[in-house]
């Protein structure tokens, strides 16, 4: 309705500097949002320093990359439905549902390998609508509705599998999905690119991401503006579902095996990436750069730290500091951009102890 | 008191309870050991150890090799016998390192990574599954690395280690229920909290339920399945531990484990019953499961000599470092060993080298070949 | 007032427990009409106002929107047929920011067509234009809504209904200038009357019976739930509105005698 | 200031219905808020009828009652910082860090019992400190800040262990706190009554608890009504970690070991039985006995189907199943309640098809 | 207007990064005195008012109660020294019930010392009678405040000031109106003269000029952060004041030529 308003004049302007801002605040936030990515580069080159033949090499950079594809999708799983502030706890144990699924499917009932990747994805996106179901109709808490829905998926692995792994007659042909390399880029970080990149133009470019984002803020809200709340959070959890079983289905090819109690162990570095990440990029938001540029930085330090033969504990103590000390630099960047701007506004006004008045522009006809 | 429960049968003192008597009889202060495949082991294989027992001829170690060495977990007698395969590689001149495979599938990704950048001559891996590593495996098969296994079986997947040293986990498992035979004349009941989410383990539960079997008065009760995570679950351990008490009652003479883990779990849940007549047999010779054997806790814990199979590793990279063929499984000869409370350390641990001097035979056949 | 009812409610009912918030409501507004609605507090406007816009089922009645029936409906459902509401608590999303804010829902995308690209300095532009046309001008455009004052949010919840990309043909607001200034309130009163005279029906609930007297052309009056009063505002003037707010059914009774 | 209003006469009256409730709306209330109880009471009949002389028998109880409380303790200690919605994550790797650090200080470095008790609660106060500094200075979400935390701890408990499990030296005045009998009763539900009792006081009959579910609905709102936000979440995270390092202690007094990898599997149970008994008693909110009756219908039953030789999956799923029914069971009776509450009103309306007008007695002169 | 003031605030300025919401703002109010604050929407009212109730620190400045220093201070140090306020977003906790509303922070309790055992039965029935006072009779005193009107839930905050356990010297109300029917506010303005009778000190802000004008016993008129007026409402007529509002400064410099 473009011309419902015939412009009057502004009757209130805000009391605001509107000058452009200062190099240091400019400095403080680019700190804020890149600090990560800023981090992840020193962690490489120090390691690189003190170990330039072994972790400094192609296979090591290649290998690190590649081991931690799996675990990347899971987190940027559980980034999704996060964007609403959904707790998704079942993207671990559907991810160990798919690779025993999937093993399952094709070794043992000798089904063609497209036909079991499909129904591994439909078994997700039950899940999904599962999840939303419990979330939507009976009003659960979306942790505890997950948790539960995981409970039960990892007890139907075990069914499944019988609880041992199945290892023999993998073909070839499934195996073959994560092991190849294309223009000697591996398959698996190809499959990653692709997911990271729909991922990202549609939470990041579209109205998707701020969309989920409002149901976060005010959920009620959201739906009086019109937002179909249940087909939102409907496709984070099916996105979430299907997103696991690919990792799935990727973790099952790699390995050749399917085994009877993965899972749950992803859960934790999942979200520690999504969270971690929330505080890179878009501070504040999860958002799924930022969820892979915390999963690798993670990674990349603690291949380091093992290159440098660290004891197994310091891993463990490692990735707890790494989110505390990344979330919270993000948050004190945010807070000290604030401070630098008022002190820049303080300074103005010190310089010009009346400052032009906010109405004059109209006081002079 | 080594009387079995009122109510069950009497004694039956066949000749197969004989055996599994004599056969523990030799085997606790000393060692046992068997010929053929070990999956299809029967009491009649098994023999007391007297000559050595493992491989004469062997071929002369390459000059200079590096050797990627990665241990399960670190802090567990993987860690161990990582150790000591290092120790000795540098013994002939060879470098070596330990990297800790964290005990998750991810973890041995990682820890395969991490060796596959270090471009070594060999990789040795110490109680890592063939399925949970394969793909670790085959890329250092493709940039022509062999890798040995310790402590894992060939599981018959798509990829296999280039060699394997076996830890006698079919073999302890055997000797748990040997144990029991001979300890119960012949009428033991038993419950399998049995692990198979594991080949090996699997192969150790067939084989000893065979062995088992033919002991016409014995009776398996159940076998409870449960995983590694809810071994390591106390509470759960003990919900599992006191449902078999309530569901078999005075029954219930004898649980069988397949490694240390939880074991304190299911004898605290025995001890809060008062149910301290239930034996407990574990295997593996972990420091704490003897320890407790040796306070009598737990009724008996297995072994094979350790230390044997890291030199084992190491000869099965000389071999094929030399370009010979591995050594099957079965040729070599670790024995093991049957722990009491009259004979386990109270501090868990064992001085393996004072059953048998594998080390010096070792040394000798390899400045031996040519 | 001419023509037909555009929107026409019958016998809403809406019950909370044990709670009857709306009971038998029935009431119509045509197109370039202003309908008022006024009433104690607790009186019903909200809830009934709510089921209209589809953001609560109610437990009897109907909707007529322009003689097609809708009801049950959903609030999407609601706005395909043109009905356009500003919520008395406003539902803005305190973690997005005021561009957002004032489009979500209804984004300004370009790109291929399935994948919708957010043109997000347009709507930033749009948004300026906008806020500055209902008299405010705010510093910027990416705040956190939670950051503005009160007023602000108001101004924030009428600019969301006013971006519409199809034209509403009902606009309901409840309470619009609870939050404003005497200025701030004359400029949204003067958008009311251009909404109206663009030929929209117009529904305004507000507490400020002097300036509603002047600005409806017909007031809707609620009590307990029920409808006491449903016709012109020139038979009303403020001491006849505040007896029938007051005393319901029974003042206009007693007036008949 | 009670005699600053001179009551006036009522002005408007809200339009409801002031009979009785029902016997139906009564009947469906209480499903809501005992449904659980009712649930646990048939979940023993059924399997006390199937298996009568195993698991009816006194023996079976005292062992799942006292088997259960560790798990109890800690699912009491993840409840209350979740009156506040604050997701506590870290109170298994406490639990895990406790039984660790006190068996260590113990049996390795010969440190008296009364002096390692201390040791190890002191230590669950910094960490509750700790948790209660990250949410609150740093601003991080509460399940990031204990997720960080509590891999730490876990990274300390394999640092202290060196991996390994403490299993010599432990003494019998450490293990007797865990096995000894009161009065034919086990200490360990002695303990457990005592915590329960003086929790469900502090947050049910006390302005604890529902100044702590203030700060759920509005944490800003809660601070403006003068409610020391600081100081009530400082509380709850230390609470929790000290009765996580309460039920440590009993577990390492029970097993009489510190085992090294002890803490992350008591997360679920302890989260599902908090949000379960949400869903019972004072249905919505998060409740001590709730968790109680939550955690001990999970074990009943599931102790019922280990009885009856049930696969391991089952068990499994059924915890998940539980979880999912129990909820959306209350879920479920708290609206059918409103409606039947709402049916009331109708019939009565016509019944009386004009009411007796909300106003009408003030005007009656 | 007799006496010094209860409450001075010195040099209040508050800026949130580049917006400054109140710049070097003093004022002050004395007991038994009504202080009214008008002025447009983001003027830095509330912002005001939420550093003298302690809820926000302000950059520089300082408050004197009854001529001793408080700044910076919490909202429990402003509580003690009897500062009292109603926020302008009612800061109400929508999982909580009605009464629990009420008495939040300063519950009634019995039992042992060390065991302050609530008194649901003695808050409710106390909610009750204040709630009638205030002219409004609510079914159910459990119900959860999110399920009330808009008026309603105004009602509630207000009654949760006057439940303090200590007779506070101030009161700032922030547009305690706002959202109440004609009846409810006269109510509402009753009150307020009632405390200021009984030797308050009240500050009330709305954006109801007229009724202000009526009420209060002097004004502070502030304008993009800045008080532009502060002095008796007898000087002052609606068309003055809001000629204060629109024009600030410049308004007062008019006149004085
Ligand atoms: N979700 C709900 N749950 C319970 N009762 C409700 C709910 N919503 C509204 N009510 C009740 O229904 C009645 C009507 O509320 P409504 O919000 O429609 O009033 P209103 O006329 O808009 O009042 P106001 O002028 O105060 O905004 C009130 O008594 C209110 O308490
Ligand atoms: N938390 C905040 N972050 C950023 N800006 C803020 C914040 N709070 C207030 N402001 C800004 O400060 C200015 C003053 O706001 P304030 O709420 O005090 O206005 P007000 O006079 O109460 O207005 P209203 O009458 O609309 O309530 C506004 O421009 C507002 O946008
Ligand atoms: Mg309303
Ligand atoms: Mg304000």
């Amino acid at each position: 309705m473009p011309d419902t308003l015939t412009t009057p004049p502004v009757l209130v302007r805000q009391n605001a500097d509107r000058s452009r801002p200062s190099t240091a605040e400019w400095l403080v936030g680019a700190t804020g949002r890149f600090g990560l990515v800023g981090l992840l580069v020193l962690v490489i080159a120090t390691f690189s320093a003190l170990s330039p033949s072994t972790y400094f090499t192609v296979t090591n950079f290649r290998l690190i990359l590649v081991n931690q594809t799996v675990t990347v999708i899971v987190a940027l799983a559980a980034t999704l439905p996060l964007l609403a502030h959904y707790l998704d706890a079942s993207v671990g144990p559907m991810l160990g549902l798919a690779q025993g699924l999937a093993v399952w499917l094709i070794a043992v009932r000798d089904v063609p390998v497209w036909l079991a990747v499909v129904a591994v994805l439909a078994a997700a996106v039950a899940v999904g609508v599962l999840n939303t179901l419990l979330v939507l109709r009976f009003g659960m808490s979306s942790i505890i509705a997950t948790l539960a829905t995981g409970s039960v998926l990892m007890g139907l692995l075990y069914l499944i599998t019988g609880g041992r792994v199945i290892f023999q007659n993998v073909p070839e042909s499934f195996t073959g999905i994560a092991r190849g390399d294309l223009a000697g880029i591996p398959l698996p970080l190809l499959y990653l690119l692709a997911i990271v990149i729909v991922l990202e133009v549609v939470v990041v470019w579209t109205p998707f991401g701020q969309r989920m984002y409002s149901m976060d803020g005010n959920l009620r809200g959201a739906a009086r503006a019109g937002i179909d709340v249940n087909s939102y959070t409907l496709r984070a959890f099916v996105g979430a579902a299907v997103l696991a079983a690919l990792a799935g289905l990727l973790l099952a090819s790699r390995i050749g095996s399917g085994q009877p109690a993965v899972g749950q162990q992803f859960l934790l570095p999942a979200f520690a990436a999504a969270f971690l990440g929330a505080a890179v990029l878009r501070p504040g938001r999860v958002n799924m750069l930022g969820t892979l540029i915390a999963a690798y930085f993670v990674s990349f330090t603690i291949a380091g730290l093992q290159h440098l033969g660290a004891a197994t504990w310091i891993e463990s103590v490692f990735n707890g500091v790494a989110v505390i000390g990344g979330v919270s630099v993000a948050g004190l960047a945010v807070r000290r951009r604030r401070r630098l701007a008022v002190r820049h506004v303080e300074r103005l006004e010190a310089e010009h102890p009346e400052p032009p008045h906010p109405a004059s522009e109209r006081d002079r006809p | 008191d080594d009387s079995p429960s009122a109510d069950g049968p009497g004694p039956v003192d066949d000749a197969y309870t004989a055996k599994a008597a004599d056969l523990v009889e030799k085997g606790t202060g000393g060692l046992l050991y068997f010929e053929g495949a070990e999956a299809d082991l029967t009491l009649d294989k098994i023999k007391k150890y007297q000559d050595w027992s493992g491989p004469t001829e062997s071929a002369k170690p390459v000059a200079g090799a590096r050797l990627s060495i990665i241990v399960c977990k670190i802090g567990t007698s993987c860690e161990e016998v990582g150790r000591k395969a290092a120790a000795i590689a540098q013994q002939i001149g060879w470098s070596a390192e330990v990297i800790d495979g964290q005990g998750t599938p991810e973890g041995f990704q990682k820890a395969f990574a991490t060796a596959a950048a270090r471009k070594p001559s060999a990789v040795i891996t110490v109680a890592i599954p063939e399925n949970q590593a394969a793909d670790g495996i085959r890329e250092l098969q493709q940039s022509k690395i062999p890798v040995v296994g310790v402590s894992a079986i060939k599981e018959g997947g798509s990829v296999g280690f280039d060699a394997n040293v076996s830890s006698r986990e079919t073999f302890q498992s055997v000797l748990q229920v040997t144990q029991a035979i001979a300890e119960s004349k012949g009428a033991a009941k038993a419950v399998f909290l049995w692990d198979v989410g594991y080949p090996h383990l699997v192969e150790a539960l067939d084989t000893s339920r065979r062995v088992f079997a033919a002991c016409t008065g014995c009776q398996v009760l159940e076998v409870r399945e449960r995983t590694l995570a809810q071994a390591g679950d106390p509470i759960e351990m003990q919900n599992i531990t006191t449902s078999l008490i309530q569901k078999y009652g005075n029954d219930l003479q004898y649980i069988f484990t397949p490694y240390g883990n939880g074991v304190e779990s299911v004898i605290a849940a025995l001890q809060a019953a008062g149910r301290t007549d239930v034996k407990v047999l574990s295997k593996n010779a972990e420091p704490e499961r003897l320890g407790s054997v040796a306070k009598g806790d737990q009724f008996a814990d297995f072994g094979a000599v350790r230390g044997w199979n890291a030199y084992a590793a190491i000869d099965q990279v000389v071999r094929l470092l030399a370009g010979q063929p591995a050594l099957p499984d079965a040729e070599q000869g670790i024995p093991a060993t049957i722990f009491r409370q009259s004979n386990a350390p109270d501090d868990g641990k064992v001085d393996w080298n004072s059953y048998v001097d594998f080390a010096e035979r070792y040394t000798r056949m390899w400045s031996a070949a040519k | 007032m001419s023509g037909t009812p555009v929107l026409e409610a019958v016998g809403i009912t809406k019950s909370y427990g044990r709670v009857r918030a709306v009971s038998d409501v029935s009431f119509d507004v045509r197109p370039g009409e202003i309908l008022g609605v006024v009433g104690d507090n607790g009186a019903g406007k909200s809830t009934l106002m709510n089921v209209v816009s589809g953001a609560i089922t109610p437990d009897r009645g109907h909707l007529l929107v322009a003689g097609r029936q809708l009801a049950p409906h959903t609030i999407a459902q609601a706005r395909v047929a043109g009905i356009e509401m500003i919520y008395q608590d406003l539902g803005l999303s305190d973690n997005l920011s005021l561009v957002e804010n004032v489009f979500l829902g209804r984004e300004w995308t370009g790109g291929p067509p399935l994948l919708p690209i957010l043109r997000k300095r347009a709507m930033r532009a749009r948004t300026r234009t906008l806020l500055e046309s209902l008299g405010i001008d705010l510093y910027d455009m990416d705040v956190l809504v939670e950051g503005l004052s009160g007023g602000q949010r108001q101004m924030v919840a009428i600019a969301r209904a006013l971006v519409a990309d199809r034209e509403p043909r009902v606009m309901v607001m409840d309470e619009p200038t609870a939050a404003l200034g005497t200025t701030e309130s004359r400029v949204v009163n003067d958008l009311i009357v251009r909404l109206r005279d663009r030929g929209y029906a117009v529904v305004v609930i507000s507490h400020r019976i002097p300036e509603l007297l002047e600005l409806a052309d017909r007031l809707l009056v609620m009590k307990g739930g029920r409808a006491v009063h449903h016709g012109p505002t020139r038979d009303l003037d403020v001491e006849r509105c505040v007896q029938l707010i007051v005393r319901g059914a029974d003042a206009r009774e007693r007036s008949a005698h």
